[in-house]
């Protein structure tokens, strides 16, 4: 579903990402850990197309995406939902989804699933998305990307400042949608609990580069890496 | 007495279209794209040369009006596509830019086109009152202002194209990543910046006077009243022009019209100094301290 | 060399021995123009070199405070106005002394008053460029008003639109200043006031001012008061801008309402913008560069000059949007091929 | 209580909402006068609205500030600094276009200047190991010399009190450690009572005499690092796992 | 070629021509310059070609051109060809500064035509009066300039109101509504009608001086109904007051309205769409439409020059019939030294002008003028009656006399008369 080989990329002409390489399968849900600072939102950032590589190549369902505006990207199948509930917050929550349809063009728009999946979303259709506590705002990050039943999630570190409670609720309700419509998830997380509930697959990333690969999350590891 | 207060009223429309439908071509552009376009009188000459012309030729007014603030649109594309777009958020270069292109678009008009038009007359008689009377069709133009604006609630607000804009304008990287075309949003938002701005020039072509330099009358006005509405196109635009067309009519009334036009300057500096927000900025204080009482 | 230590420093750009050098050779280029030149032609430069003061005035602000003034013409207007005022009714030497002492002095009191207005009461960035310019086009509407017989202050007509005449010469020492005279007094003053910008960007204050440009809060939480700095610049912004208008006056013996109007106060904007808007030298180069090809052009009677104007506007901004100082220093730079990690000079001088 | 000295900062019942979200909750926190304290919780949890509210930035809904023994509610953000605050950012926010020498300057000219000056520069440069740097653009620097030069930039003003906000974030192990090095040194050499947000835990172990957590606007535990590093609620919602 | 001139010139032109070019190297005209082409007569002319009053300069221009290269067809002044300088101010007042300065300093320009609006005037006078320079003003104007070295050959306001006012006051009645561009000329033309209408028994029931970037007269036209008077005096200027017209029709203002500043400089009648003009009475000098022979000659000739042109007005008639006065009088004093072409216009020159024969005033440097009063109907048809011949009155009045007594001031109506 997604490759990236040897990709890097820079913020200013500091270099942050030098020389990623990663592959996630169709239907896999992989997560990628690292440290503040490893280069996890720049990597995210390049997938979806918001910052241009200075070289390597990311193909996404067999196609080189590498030049694609992230808009394209979107279009093609992507759902991005950004670090630190990015949501408009002007812009109500009805509005708000109604973003997220052009995502994966002509694919049909899942409200009924979405507010099935997080029915406070139904609740405050016409509430500002900027009113909104950060939990129910991560919410609606997710349910954006989620209408427009994209083949390929990214996620920002969704579990940034957000209750425990709803992190937990939140990762399995991902992991629960990623099964039943055999979306294929790509995460970054510094949050044991989401790795731990979520990825079937890691990697980990330090400066701007992917120094392990684990199958399975082997908890201690991930502890260290996250240096805790 | 009553009749004082129609006149009243009357000039209260006349101020407050024109206040209007002077700058919300400006508004929708600087407020959606962050340009201070200084060219924006000379997209209102656009829209007037291209309804004078047009009906010159032949045209039904309508139907002139209609070419006028068309050949405005494609004015502004084709500006977007070649000059506007390397602007976007860079306010004030796009001022230094745009006051050039003001200078190339006056003159070269008066190149091609002389140093006047032959005019439109205005259509639609006069409305008598008492002794007085007043032009039909000026109050119509207060009717098509509130009809910009009615229109421009609409579309911001109940069409997709409305909903991408505002969340381009919110969070323009955010909007591409959830598949936005935000070029295009920024195509279509400054074509239609430069069509409200074309529509100003088409309504006014039958009551100013035709010359190059027709544009400056509106730039003060439109200026001042976006400053004063402060970020929001819509409200900030209705209410400002509002306020200002009560103080220049009132003091215009009452004092002439010199004292109106300096009230209305004044007034507007006082408000920027008060609402350095504009008057978007107190709404949404307003509206924040209501939502908390409300919970 | 303890000069040149107060003059160099990492906000300008030529600090080498050779730009020095270049530098000297410029004044006495100028200061011998009136030996070659004709009475006109001095005179016209004495224009453009007064205009030159005014475009530093807006340098300062905007390219090293970060605040852009579409309004600087209003001080420019004030300043001129008031000189006229006090020179009409005290034609005397000491009259057209205190003509420039009030001129300069009531400009920068309304800079001050409006700056304090502005700064202290949270008006930000791009309002404060149109709240300027519509400070300068409500002044041009008031002025264009005054051609009644009320608005004379002693035997001083303000005259409306028409404008105020009689302006007397500035005088120095009983000495009439005129042409090749003026045209001295203007370089000096200039000159003068170059040097002082320079030697004031590189101060402690200096350097702050330009820290506010870049960041206005991170300054701020270095300790530095910036509200106040921004009321300081803006305020010697406007003095210098009065004295700009206190020559103007002088020079052609007439003000008028026009000099507040939105045609001229985009003139100091784009001289900035395109000689450079962090250059003190690329504003003054730009001022006369553009000022005299822009009469030039109208000399030809040639109906493109206009055209031909805003069209290099347009494509300065869009292809050398630092302007076109920073872009040669640039390309001088880069063809030394020493890596330009400026203020590395200052020590190695 | 009426034993300890006065604290040198003490915020009572701080509250900021930003629209519906409440970012800190009725925050009372003391500082006392050279101590080292961490504030740690994850991200989100109102560490950075805290420490904006302290410098002036923002203004609480409600809730009031003392420093240095006086009430400073309501003085904008350089009069605090005046008072003896001074703060590092999250984001290394150091002047990009200015070199080393330029960013040391623009801080220490506040205090000294003339010889004075000169020396000082110098002092911070060797003291920060930023000589090398010395005509560097701040842009070209490396995201640890960044830090430094701001930690140094901070510590210029010659605070009673330096807030620091991630100083280690995205730092090597190495780079680190010298960074808490310099901080303890800068403590125990000058006095400068510390407050720093910090992720990285044994950053905060090496430098914290005391620990204060917040989550979700509100403080849950402080005290020394090991007993708040044992509490279970701390490494619920820290870790976010149960232990 | 028509024969403009009563005088035979051309005839007397030779036996000039020796003395005159010693005249010239001896006196070296007043600016003590070096360097005077003895080859040549040097005229400057600045006029708006582009910028807000190229509307009213371009014809000023043309007219200008086309005397020169009359003259010159004819053999030039003095048998020298005449040079040009024309370059464009732009309807700037800076520019104008600039470019006097050059026409004076750098050409060495034997006369100068320059500037349609009396801010442009003023802006120049300075200088003018500093350098002692021969300067005509064409424009109507205020009036009152007493320069020894200005010639303000426009009609004032007191021969075009003179005119319009009186005959107003009897068609329609005494009752009058004033409206005015605020500025020097829309003031004292305000003052020349209270004194008019004192004059004559009527009175000014209401007054309104308008900012000159006012475009919206909803307010003003609401006045004046209110005031209801018998007839509205409309001294408006410029392309934002023009839109007065259009408003007053559509809000079926019907009054009718005399001015002085309408139709003879901008060309309303032509460029609005009637009835916007209906019942507007202007007093003028001169207007393309005047029906005369000397006048459709004119015409003619000039269309014949500038086929393109969309009208001539007032002031270009001004220009024209000035630059041929000027080379009248400086064949008459045999040189172009300026202070002895003055010597010769102050002697008073008679001339054939397009409006009429008309004469320069020595004492005021102004000129007599055929004054027409042109009515507009509801088709914007003109017709002219009343034709009357008014003097610079008003200056002689107040004793302006400028070959016994140079000086340089603009007096004022309200420093003679009761207002």
């Amino acid at each position: 579903m997604l490759a990236i080989e040897d990709l890097h990329a820079s913020y200013d002409s500091t270099p942050v990402l030098r020389g990623v390489d990663l592959s996630v399968d169709e239907g896999e849900i992989v997560g990628v850990i690292g440290k503040n600072g490893a280069g996890k939102t720049t990597l995210m950032k390049s997938v979806i197309g918001l910052l241009e590589p200075d070289s390597g190549t990311i193909q996404f369902d067999g196609r080189d995406v590498t030049d694609e505006p992230s808009d394209a990207r979107a279009r093609g199948g992507m759902g991005y939902i950004p670090q630190r509930r990015d949501v408009f917050p002007s812009l109500t929550v009805e509005e708000n989804l109604r973003m997220g349809e052009s995502i994966n063009e002509g694919g049909e728009a899942r409200y009924d699933a979405v507010y099935e999946y997080f029915p406070i979303l139904e609740e405050r259709r016409e509430q500002k998305a900027g009113t909104m506590s950060g939990g129910q705002q991560q919410m609606l990050a997710v349910g954006r990307a989620l209408v427009g039943s994209p083949d390929l999630l990214l996620l920002d570190e969704p579990s940034e400042g957000v209750q425990p409670s709803i992190v937990a609720e939140m990762s399995e309700t991902i992991g629960q949608m990623s099964e039943e419509t055999e979306t294929t998830v790509l995460f970054v997380e510094q949050n044991l609990s989401v790795i731990d509930a979520l990825a079937e697959r890691c990697y980990v990333m330090e400066k701007g580069r992917i120094v392990e690969e684990l199958a399975a999350v082997e908890h201690e590891t991930v502890a260290t890496h996250l240096a805790v | 007495m009553i009749y004082d207060t129609l006149n009243l009223l009357f000039q209260f429309l006349d101020s407050f279209a024109f206040i209007v439908l002077a700058t919300v071509g400006l508004a929708v552009i600087f407020g959606m794209m962050g340009i201070i376009n200084l060219a924006h009188g000379e997209f209102i000459l656009v829209g007037a040369y291209g309804t004078t012309l047009s009906y010159g030729a032949g045209l039904p007014l309508a139907l002139a009006m209609g070419v006028g603030v068309l050949a405005t649109t494609v004015f502004g594309l084709v500006l977007e596509r070649t000059v506007m777009r390397r602007l976007y958020h860079r306010p004030l270069d796009s001022m230094v830019a745009t006051w050039g292109l003001s200078l190339v678009t006056v003159q070269l008009a008066r190149i091609g086109f002389g140093n006047t038009l032959s005019q439109v007359g205005t259509p639609l008689g006069s409305i008598s009152y008492g002794a007085f009377s007043y032009s039909a069709y000026r109050v119509v133009l207060a009717g098509i202002a509130v009809a910009v604006l009615v229109s421009l609630y609409w579309l911001f607000m109940y069409t997709e194209f409305g909903t991408q804009a505002r969340a381009t304008m919110e969070d323009e990287p955010t909007a591409r990543s959830m598949g936005v075309d935000t070029g295009r949003i920024y195509l279509g938002t400054f074509g239609l910046g430069s069509a409200l701005a074309g529509l100003t020039g088409a309504l006014y072509a039958p009551t100013i006077t035709m010359t190059p330099e027709l544009g400056a009358s509106f730039l003060v006005e439109a200026f001042v009243t976006v400053v004063v509405g402060g970020s929001s196109v819509l409200v900030g635009t209705s209410l400002a022009g509002g306020f200002l067309g009560v103080v220049n009519a009132t003091f215009t009334n009452l004092a002439g019209t010199f004292i109106g036009q300096v009230a209305m300057l004044l007034a507007a500096i006082l408000a920027i100094r008060l609402l350095p927000e504009g008057i978007t900025g107190l709404i949404d204080s307003w509206r924040a301290k209501r939502a908390e009482g409300g919970q | 060399m303890s000069l040149r230590t107060v003059l160099d420093g990492p906000n300008t750009r030529g600090t080498s021995d050779r730009f020095w050098a270049a530098f000297g050779l410029a004044v006495v280029a100028l200061l011998g123009y009136p030996l070659v030149a004709s009475t006109y032609a001095v005179a016209n430069a004495a224009l453009f070199l007064l205009y030159a003061i005014l475009g530093l005035s807006l340098c300062v602000i905007w390219g090293y405070c970060g605040i852009l003034s579409f309004g600087q013409v209003a001080f420019f207007g004030i300043g001129g106005y008031t000189f006229g005022i006090v020179g009409i009714n005290l034609s005397t030497t000491t009259g057209t002394a205190l003509g420039l002492l009030t001129g300069v002095g009531v400009a920068t009191l309304f800079a001050f008053v409006l700056g304090y207005f502005m700064f202290y009461g949270g008006v930000r960035d791009v309002y404060v460029t149109i709240m300027t310019l519509v400070v300068a086009l409500v002044v041009h509407t008031f002025m264009g008003q005054t051609a009644g017989s009320e608005w004379a202050i002693g035997e001083a007509a303000l005259g409306g639109f028409d404008g105020m005449t009689n302006i007397p010469n500035l005088m120095l020492g009983g000495i009439e200043l005129i042409d090749t005279a003026f045209y001295y007094v203007v370089l000096l003053v200039l000159l003068g006031t170059y040097l002082g910008l320079r030697a004031l960007v590189n101060s402690d204050f200096g350097r702050a001012m330009v820290a506010v440009r870049e960041d206005e809060e991170r300054t701020e939480l270095l300790g530095y008061d910036t509200k106040r700095i921004k009321l300081l610049v803006f305020t010697l912004g406007g003095a210098l801008a009065g004295l700009s208008g206190v020559l103007y006056a002088s020079w052609g013996n007439y003000m008028n309402p026009a000099v507040f109007g939105i045609t001229f106060a985009a003139l100091p904007v784009v001289w900035v913008s395109v000689g450079g808007r962090d250059s003190l030298l690329g504003a003054i180069g730009a001022t006369y560069a553009i000022e005299w090809f822009s009469q030039q052009l109208s000399i030809t009677g040639s109906e493109y000059a206009l055209v031909v104007v805003g069209g290099l506007l347009l494509v300065t901004i869009l292809w050398l949007p630092k302007g076109v100082a920073p872009a040669v220093a640039d390309w001088l730079s880069e063809k030394q091929s020493s890596p330009s990690i400026r203020g590395h000079e200052e020590v190695a001088d | 209580m009426a034993a300890e000295p006065e604290p040198l900062l003490a915020t009572d019942a701080l509250r900021k909402e930003f629209g519906g979200l409440t970012a800190t909750d009725d925050v009372s926190l003391t500082v006392s006068p050279g101590e080292r304290r961490c504030l740690i919780g994850p991200n989100g949890a109102g560490k950075s609205t805290l420490l904006s509210l302290i410098t002036g930035q923002l203004d609480p809904n409600a809730g009031s500030i003392r420093f240095a023994g006086e009430a400073i509610d309501g003085l904008s953000p350089h009069e605090r600094i005046d008072r003896g605050l001074s703060v590092k950012f999250q984001v290394p926010s150091v002047y990009g276009e200015f070199s080393t020498r330029e960013n040391l300057r623009l801080a220490l000219q506040r205090r000294v200047s003339g010889e004075e000056l000169e020396d000082a520069i110098v002092d911070s440069l060797s003291r920060f190991d930023l000589a090398d740097e010395e005509y560097v653009e701040a842009n070209a620097l490396s995201h640890g010399q960044k830090q430094r030069l701001e930690i140094a930039m901070a510590s210029a003003l010659d605070p009673a009190l330096l807030l620091l906000d991630e100083p280690v974030a995205g730092l090597s192990v190495e780079e680190t450690q010298r960074i808490a090095d310099l901080l303890i040194d800068l403590n125990e050499s000058v006095g400068v009572a510390l407050l720093v947000i910090e992720h990285d835990m044994k950053f905060v172990r090496a430098l914290a005499e005391r620990v204060t957590v917040l989550h979700q606007g509100s403080i849950l535990i402080e005290g020394e690092m090991e007993n708040v590093a044992d509490d279970p609620a701390v490494r619920n919602v820290y870790l976010g796992e149960e232990v | 070629m028509n024969n403009l001139f009563s005088t035979g010139r051309s005839s007397t032109r030779r036996a000039f021509l020796a003395a005159g070019a010693t005249g010239i190297t001896a006196t070296a005209g007043c600016t003590g310059s070096a360097r005077q082409d003895a080859d040549v007569v040097r005229i400057g002319v600045l006029e708006d070609r582009s910028g807000g009053f190229a509307l009213n300069g371009t014809s000023k221009w043309q007219t200008s051109v086309l005397a020169i290269e009359e003259l010159n067809e004819a053999g030039g002044i003095l048998g020298k060809e005449i040079e040009l300088f024309d370059p464009d101010p732009q309807s700037d007042n800076q520019r104008y500064q600039e470019l006097t300065r050059r026409l004076i300093q750098r050409e060495e320009v034997d006369a100068l035509w320059a500037g349609y609006s009396s801010a442009a005037r003023e802006t120049i006078r300075p200088l003018i009066n500093q350098y002692e320079q021969l300067y005509f003003y064409t424009t109507q104007y205020e009036g009152g300039v007493c320069d020894s070295t200005i010639f303000p050959v426009g009609a004032t306001a007191r021969q075009q109101l003179g005119a319009v006012v009186p005959h107003l006051i009897e068609e329609y009645g005494p009752r009058i509504y004033t409206i005015a561009a605020d500025y020097n000329f829309g003031q004292i033309s305000g003052d020349w009608v209270r004194i008019l209408a004192e004059e004559n028994g009527a009175e000014v029931i209401g007054e309104e001086f308008i900012p000159l970037d006012v475009s919206q007269f909803g307010s003003t036209i609401n006045r004046i109904q209110e005031a209801d008077p018998d007839f509205v005096m409309s001294m408006l200027v410029g392309q934002n007051h023009t839109s007065f017209y259009n408003q007053r029709a559509s809000a079926g203002l019907d009054i009718p309205i005399g001015s002085s500043t309408t139709m003879a400089q901008g060309y309303e009648h032509r460029r609005l769409n009637p009835p916007a003009l209906a019942d507007m009475y202007v007093g003028v000098n001169y207007m393309e439409e005047v029906d005369t022979e000397a006048s459709n000659a004119f015409v003619e000739r000039f269309y014949d020059r500038w086929p393109d042109a969309p009208y001539l007005n007032q002031e270009a008639q001004n220009n024209y019939f000035s630059i041929h006065m000027y080379a009248e009088a400086a064949e008459r004093a045999g040189t172009t030294d300026q202070e002895a072409v003055i010597e010769e216009l102050e002697k008073g020159v008679e001339i054939e002008a397009p409006e009429g024969t008309i004469e320069l005033d020595g004492d005021t440097h102004h000129m007599n003028h055929h004054m027409r009063i042109g009515h507009a109907d509801s088709n914007h048809d003109l017709s002219f009656g009343n034709e009357q011949y008014i003097g610079a009155g008003f200056l002689q009045e107040v004793g302006c006399s400028l070959p016994d007594d140079p000086e340089t001031t603009q007096y004022l109506p309200a420093e003679v008369y009761d207002l």
